[in-house]
């Protein structure tokens, strides 16, 4: 027998690349093709980088009039300040603003607060609960506030509430579609199907449409509903039948045996669905659905088309007032930055989550 | 038969089947009932009001006139030529946006897996910029560029002779019509048609001897030198359709607008965001044992990737990029922001000249259900095709 | 007839604007509705209810807004809607008195040296959807025998930045809106506007067909504002004008009853009015004239007894 | 039949009944007049060569898949489509699958408590009482808080008996509970079911695992092509096959 | 060592050479020192406790895992990163794995095809032939038009081996190759292997199946730790373990 190897002898592995220069050279020039991709990013990073900046930081105004940022080249960030309160809270009466600002608060704080899995109980339910009852009375009044309707709830409170209610309310309808659609009643798997294609083919600006303009005539004559409600009610359908079929992907991922291992529990269907299946295949889609989500989230900026004034209708409007008419660069990218950060924020806590609902397993 | 039986003593709330019989009806009578009310509803409302329907209106003059037509147009044309000329824009720009987008998507996704860091981090960074911005923005950022950044057409930048490029658009000469030219076009076709019998021929020739040919290089240069000589042989005529500048614009050749290129840019660079992911994960659902296999037997990177990877790849890649490929023709109806004369446009156009909104937006809403149902007919046909045989 | 008094049932008067077009209806940075058009329905609300604020704005498209109006989600449209013989007639629609004649123009940069619409062949155009501008251009080219190329976006601030970056060599639409643009291009004196108007755009708010006590109220609440101007009754001056022994005045002012009476509404509705919103004179130069941002001559839009158009019947 | 004798030993009514039951998958004919009495406390082991139909006949006593022709009786109820007996009958049968089914998003605890909770409507902690009672039983008390896919495929499988029976089951269905396991988790399982058939279950089990049969069957039964080939004491079956086809599949197994 | 000798009788030199090899996967030493010469038509066995480095020793040979130190000679031809070189290699050394690994878009022709065209530049008829031979060898030779997903388990398997031998290799390693395979199955498999090893394909199997090792094999291996513990001929290895660990393990595993 050869001699064994004790497990104190320490052999290190031959180390070949270390430090800063290592690095560059294994990650930025090994091979000629990707050293010339290198250098032309470098170049093309260094043509726009420096006049970007210029533009936006050194030549900027930041608190102006508009008539000296005409004077000015730069970019003209005081569209932002000047206008920050009709852009965010439209036409909401100014001595109530704090209202949605607090409502906006607190769906962030409730968001943030909700992040931590170990919070995940029943008593979340409640505090969500009362949080939307609680947001409900803030936007729209009673009980000693002044009652503020909904046609003048807009800006960056009406650009929230629409995706955040389109997703609960979407979300448990998508559930319900996706089930449909895998029923074993003919009558209603073709419902489903019937449905969710329809949807899924046309334009959300056409069912906006439909619903802003055509809604009241298939009403009795005088039964009107209020119009962002209509929206809302839009932008759940639409995303429903998208959420459906991103649920019915994790159903089928789910194998025969859970099923019959619940059979054979003698759970019947419903408890079958809300104990075994669901949790299992709602978790496997993840990912999948808040990117759904985070469409519907940018989807909602759609609602222009009918006049509602969320985030970018408000923007807009700004924009259409002749003493700002020019910078709608600025406000464009100031909404950009603004819907990034929502957006991203979204898909990389679906990325944690994901990583966390995995180990364990 | 025994079971027959003991199911006419279950009552029917204990009897699976029957159970569903009666769900299943009912569900359907609520559904018939509600569509029926709002069918009573909206003629009650549409007579009550006097409202002119029917669409009678799509035989009328439509009086406005589109940029850039596909067909011929004008403001003299009727309703239903103008729509026509809408659909045929949201197909053009849509058919051109997904051919390019799937393959500006493969290759970002591709390159996120690269070992290159460089090129990783740039892949992750376009994906995530594009993905999480709404794309009306981006459209008004690329539109913006082409009417900001470029000269007007009397300082037309003119990098080649015949090429101009102007806030107007890119507008370029073309051979000024010849004879010759439906020759070429035939030459050409003889071409692609002899690079496909040499494709076959090449996997006939591997196939017998195992011996590997240039079948490609060897097509490629027949589609292009086969018109090159129909070309010659009608006496190289050189005449070309020159752009030039009258009074405002330019006149003649051909031009590619500034809302075309701006749309499709948006639209492009948009999905392919999203493609690219898809694709990303499709190869790395690919396992990882497939690889290994394949390089055990001795292929080469490419071959593996080629002959193992990619069409495992494209099982569960199709379904996601099907939405994807729907995605773009509906997010083509936001063009109306930057005035490209998309169906959703003219449509809206002549929703208010006519004031029949009704009909408009059903026109919108069948057109585009057009439009996704066949494309996807026809991906479940080719995913079905693709579909692995199983057990 | 049944529009009103659901009307007076809800307590206020559901009005369809235009939601971002300055001067005439538009929401100021604080939220609070602006305009010509968004004073004219104030005007009806004072006349109905003696109170100008019993207002509900809803804006709306160019799409929307003949269906909105159709299907009852609003009462009234003021929403710089041109009066024409297929609207008045298909669409189910009553306009009634004009508050703003405009006339389609055309808009160049001085620099391309056109002085008449005339030499605008081959030309690239920038054009607002939605409203009969479209069919205006491309209605007189033809007559002209000239081609042009359309760029049609559907915000006008888009439009006027693309145009203002020479993506068009023209932009056309309503005189009132090329004033306007003009004023807010980054060099004013850089661009002109041409002589020629090439339409009639009557520019009216409209209600439902079905109400003709409603379409009358409404009528009469725009004209009271010009006949106001006319007898030279303002908002600073109505409460003294009680006092006058003009009987027409004394008529107008429902101090002398009957007006209110054949209306169906309260004796002092035109005096409400004049109170609340003001006369049209009062009202123009709030919202678009010289001192605005808009800066628009009074032109056709003058009384007729100072060269214009408004002339109203007389009120007894 | 010698199956019989040591069942009316104990000298009550069968308690599963199957007679000329036949099943079909569409045209295929599965299941060809199968008639079955089991006694209670009667243990059983099911072989036979793979596609015969052994899943498929213990899956129709519970009701898994349906039956389309005879009656199959089990504890006095008949089944029919009648929703509320099924679900009487699954709650007094216990079935181990072969890839053992744990829910893989609940812990051990909780995959043993659903059944009890929600189909017995017991009290929660009661449930979980008695759940600890049989995670003890199979010798994985420890392992209670963690999630299946923590676990090894025996201890899975272990877990898996655990939770039928904590429904108190009368009678214990069991389709290869060990062919999915590596070799050397088979016994653990093993000695798990032995030690439940000493305590007298009524027990169904398919399985390959002869020496099981042998040491604790009380009748063994061949099943060939959708029949009931052959059925024995072990000691006779093993020792002298009646039929070919039998001692074939016996030739190969051993 | 015992092992040599029955190598040195075939009279040619080592078809693999290992010299104090090593690899780490990032701070973990997997293999250490390992030493090993292969002779032609050598048939080796490999066991060892799971992560003990079988699979990853083996799979250094045909440089599906990189080694950091030390020498592999496969047939002549030294392993570095050279790809030419690798893709030599690759072509002369079969590789059978655990999970089989066919390619489950192309027929069971197909499967077999792709190399012998792609690498081996054979004629596609030529390399039908071949494949069929092969198939019939392994005895599926009807399913050729089928898909991997199509068969079992034990015929997957036959199939993959059958892949790697279109490739005409001089070297067949083989991983676990009957351990994702019910027990019927492996049989099968192990009857196609045997009749390999008989013909003097030189092979090396990482397998638990000791059954297999005593009646084929020239030379049992024992690894534990990274290590080559102990080497020995079948006979003695089995009745006469040297070490402790692989004492321990034996009466483990048998
Ligand atoms: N859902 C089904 N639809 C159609 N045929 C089926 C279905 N389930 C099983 N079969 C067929 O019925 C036959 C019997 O299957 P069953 O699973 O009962 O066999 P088995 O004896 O349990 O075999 P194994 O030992 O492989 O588990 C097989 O031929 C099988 O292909
Ligand atoms: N790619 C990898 N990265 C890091 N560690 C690895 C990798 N592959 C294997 N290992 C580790 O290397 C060790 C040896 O693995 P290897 O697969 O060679 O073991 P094995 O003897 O084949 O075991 P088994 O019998 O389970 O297959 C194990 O501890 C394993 O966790
Ligand atoms: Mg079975
Ligand atoms: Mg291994």
């Amino acid at each position: 027998m050869s001699d064994l190897i004790r497990d104190n002898e320490e052999i290190r592995p031959p180390v070949t690349k270390v430090g800063v220069l290592g690095w560059l050279r294994e990650n930025l020039f090994n091979g000629w093709f990707n050293s010339l991709l290198t250098l032309a990013t470098l170049y093309l990073l260094w043509l726009t980088i420096p006049p970007l900046v210029k533009w936006a930081f050194i030549e900027s105004h930041w608190y102006t009039d508009p008539g000296v940022c005409r004077e000015g080249g730069g970019a003209c960030w005081s569209i932002i300040p000047k206008n920050v309160r009709f852009i965010f809270f439209g036409f909401f009466p100014e001595d109530q603003q704090w209202r949605p600002a607090l409502t906006m608060i607190l769906l962030v704080g409730l968001a943030f607060y909700s992040k931590d899995r170990r919070r995940w109980k029943k008593s979340l339910a409640v505090i969500w609960l009362v949080g939307i009852l609680l947001m409900g009375w803030l936007m729209h009044g009673g009980l000693g506030l002044p009652v503020v309707e909904t046609g003048k709830w807009s800006g960056l409170p009406l650009t929230l509430l629409l995706s955040f209610f389109g997703m609960v309310f979407a979300y448990p309808l998508g559930v319900l579609l996706a089930l449909g659609r895998r029923s074993k009643l003919a009558a209603i798997k073709s419902m489903c199907v019937v449905y969710i294609e329809l949807i899924r083919g046309v334009p959300l600006i056409s069912l906006l449409f439909m619903s802003s303009v055509m809604f009241p005539l298939f009403l009795p004559e005088g039964v009107t509903f209020d119009k962002v409600l209509r929206a809302q009610v839009a932008i759940i359908l639409f995303t429903a039948a998208y959420i459906a079929e991103v649920v019915r992907g994790g159903l089928q991922a789910i194998p025969k045996g859970q099923y019959e291992a619940a059979d054979s529990l003698g759970l019947n269907y419903g408890k079958t669905m809300r104990l075994i299946i669901l949790p299992q295949a709602l978790k496997i889609v993840i990912p999948p659905t808040v990117g759904i989500l985070i469409s519907a989230f940018k989807d909602t900026s759609l609602v222009v088309i009918i006049a509602l004034y969320d985030v970018l209708k408000t923007t807009k409007v700004t924009l259409s007032n002749p003493e700002w008419m020019g910078f709608s660069t600025e406000a464009y990218l100031f909404l950009a930055a603004l819907y990034f950060v929502c957006c991203y924020a979204m898909s990389s806590y679906s990325r944690r989550l994901e990583k966390e609902l995995n180990t364990g397993r | 038969m025994a079971t027959t039986e003991y199911r006419s003593k279950v009552p029917f709330w204990r009897d699976p089947v029957k159970r569903g019989h009666l769900f299943q009806a009912a569900v359907l009578l609520t559904a018939l009932a509600i569509g029926y009310t709002l069918f009573v509803n909206t003629q009650a409302n549409l007579q009550r009001q006097s409202i002119a329907t029917g669409f009678g209106f799509l035989e009328r003059e439509a009086g406005f006139e589109i940029a850039e037509p596909p067909i011929p147009y004008s403001a003299a044309d009727t309703y239903g030529r103008a729509l026509l000329v809408g659909a045929l824009n949201t197909l053009k720009v849509s058919s051109v946006g997904i051919f390019f987008s799937l393959i500006l998507g493969t290759i970002i996704g591709i390159s996120r897996l690269s070992h290159n860091w460089l090129v990783s981090r740039l892949s992750v960074a376009f994906i995530e910029v594009m993905q999480n911005i709404p794309v009306l923005l981006q459209l008004f950022f690329w539109y913006a560029i082409f009417y900001e950044a470029f000269p007007s057409p009397r300082q037309a930048l003119n990098p080649l002779p015949g090429l101009f490029l102007c806030n107007r658009g890119l507008i370029f000469a073309v051979p000024a019509a010849h004879p010759s030219h439906v020759w070429m076009l035939a030459a050409a076709g003889v071409g692609i048609v002899g690079w496909f019998l040499l494709v076959r021929w090449g996997h006939r020739v591997q196939d017998r001897t195992g011996r590997l040919l240039p079948v490609h290089r060897m097509g490629m240069a027949l589609t292009v030198l086969l018109p090159l000589a129909v070309w010659l042989l009608a006496g190289a005529p050189t005449a070309m359709d020159v752009p030039v500048l009258r009074g405002f614009n330019f006149r003649g050749g051909l031009t590619v607008s500034p809302e075309f290129s701006a749309l499709l840019i948006g639209l492009i660079l948009y999905t392919s965001a999203f493609v690219a992911e898809i694709v990303r994960a499709g190869i790395q659902a690919v396992s990882k044992g497939q690889i290994e296999a394949a390089m055990s037997i001795g292929l080469k990177p490419g071959q593996v990737l080629r002959l193992v990877v990619l069409p495992q790849a494209l099982r569960v890649i199709i379904p996601p990029v099907t939405s994807q490929m729907l995605n773009l023709t509906k997010n083509s109806s936001l063009a109306i922001a930057i005035g490209y004369a998309d169906f959703v446009s003219v449509a809206n156009t002549t929703i208010n000249q006519t004031g029949q909104a009704i009909e408009g937006v059903a026109l919108i809403m069948l057109v585009y259900l057009f439009f996704s149902l066949s494309t996807s007919l026809f991906m479940n046909w080719y995913n079905k095709k693709m579909a692995l045989v199983e057990r | 007839g049944k529009d009103l008094d659901a009307v007076r049932k809800k307590g206020f008067i559901q009005v369809g604007v235009n939601g971002d077009l300055f001067g005439f209806g538009m929401p100021d940075e604080k939220g609070v509705w602006r305009g010509l058009d968004v004073d004219t329905a104030r005007a009806v609300a004072a006349a109905i209810f003696g109170d100008a604020s019993k207002v509900k704005f809803t804006p709306l498209t160019a799409q929307q807004r003949f269906t909105a109006l159709q299907s009852g989600e609003i009462d009234i449209l003021t929403r710089n809607a041109t009066r024409t013989l297929s609207r008045e007639t298909q669409l189910g629609l009553n306009f009634v008195h004009v508050n703003y004649y405009d006339g389609q123009g055309f808009m160049v940069p001085k620099k391309l040296g056109v002085k008449s619409a005339k030499e605008l062949d081959g030309a690239t155009i920038c054009v607002l959807p939605g409203t009969t501008t479209e069919q205006n251009v491309a209605d007189y080219f033809r007559s002209n025998g000239m081609s042009w190329k359309p760029v049609v976006i559907e915000s006008t601030a888009e439009l006027s930045k693309t145009f203002f970056a020479g993506r068009c060599d023209v932009m056309t639409s309503d005189a009132s809106q090329l004033a306007g643009i003009r004023a807010v291009a980054p060099n004013p004196k850089d661009y002109v506007i041409l002589p020629e108007i090439i339409s009639k755009e009557p520019l009216a708010p409209a209600v439902r067909h079905g109400d003709d006590q409603f379409r009358d109220i409404v009528d009469f609440a725009v004209m009271a504002m010009i006949q106001a101007e006319e007898f030279g009754i303002t908002s600073k001056n109505v409460d003294q004008m009680l006092k006058s022994k003009d009987p027409a005045i004394q008529r107008f002012l429902g101090v002398t009853p009957g007006n209110g009476k054949a209306l169906g509404l309260d004796e002092k509705w035109a005096y409400n009015i004049i109170k609340q919103v003001g006369n049209y004179g009062e009202v123009f130069e709030r919202n678009v004239g010289v001192n605005t941002k808009l800066g628009l001559e009074r032109g056709l839009n003058a009384l007729w007894t100072k060269g214009g158009l408004m002339y109203t019947p007389p009120f007894k | 039949m010698n199956g019989q004798t040591s069942a009316t030993l104990t000298g009550t009514g069968p308690i599963i009944i199957i007679e000329s039951m036949h099943k079909w998958f569409g045209d295929f004919h599965v299941l060809k007049d199968i008639n079955l009495q089991v006694q209670p406390r009667e243990r059983i082991v099911i072989c036979g060569p793979s596609g015969s139909g052994k899943s498929t006949m213990i899956r129709c006593i519970n009701r898994l898949e349906e039956h389309q022709r005879g009656r199959i009786v089990v504890d006095g109820i008949e089944l029919t489509n009648d929703i509320k007996n099924i679900e009487k009958v699954r709650a007094e049968v216990g079935m181990v699958f072969q890839h053992f089914n744990l829910f893989p998003h609940l812990t051990i605890l909780e995959n043993l408590t659903l059944g009890p909770i929600w189909v017995r409507k017991t009290p929660k902690k009661e449930a979980e009482e008695m759940a600890m009672m049989y995670l003890e039983k199979v010798k994985i008390a420890e392992q209670a808080k963690k999630y299946p896919g923590q676990l090894s495929g025996g201890q899975q499988q272990r877990v898996a008996i655990a939770r039928s029976l904590c429904m108190k089951p009368k009678i214990m269905l069991f389709d290869e509970p060990t062919s999915a396991l590596d070799p050397e988790m088979v016994k653990e399982v093993l000695d798990v079911m032995v030690e439940l058939a000493e305590e007298g279950m009524t027990m169904l089990v398919v399985t390959h695992e002869m020496g099981f049969a042998k040491s604790v069957a009380d009748r063994v039964m061949f099943m060939d092509d959708g029949q009931i080939v052959e059925q024995n004491t072990p000691d006779e079956f093993f020792a002298n096959p009646q039929n070919d086809r039998t001692r074939l599949f016996l030739s190969q197994i051993l």
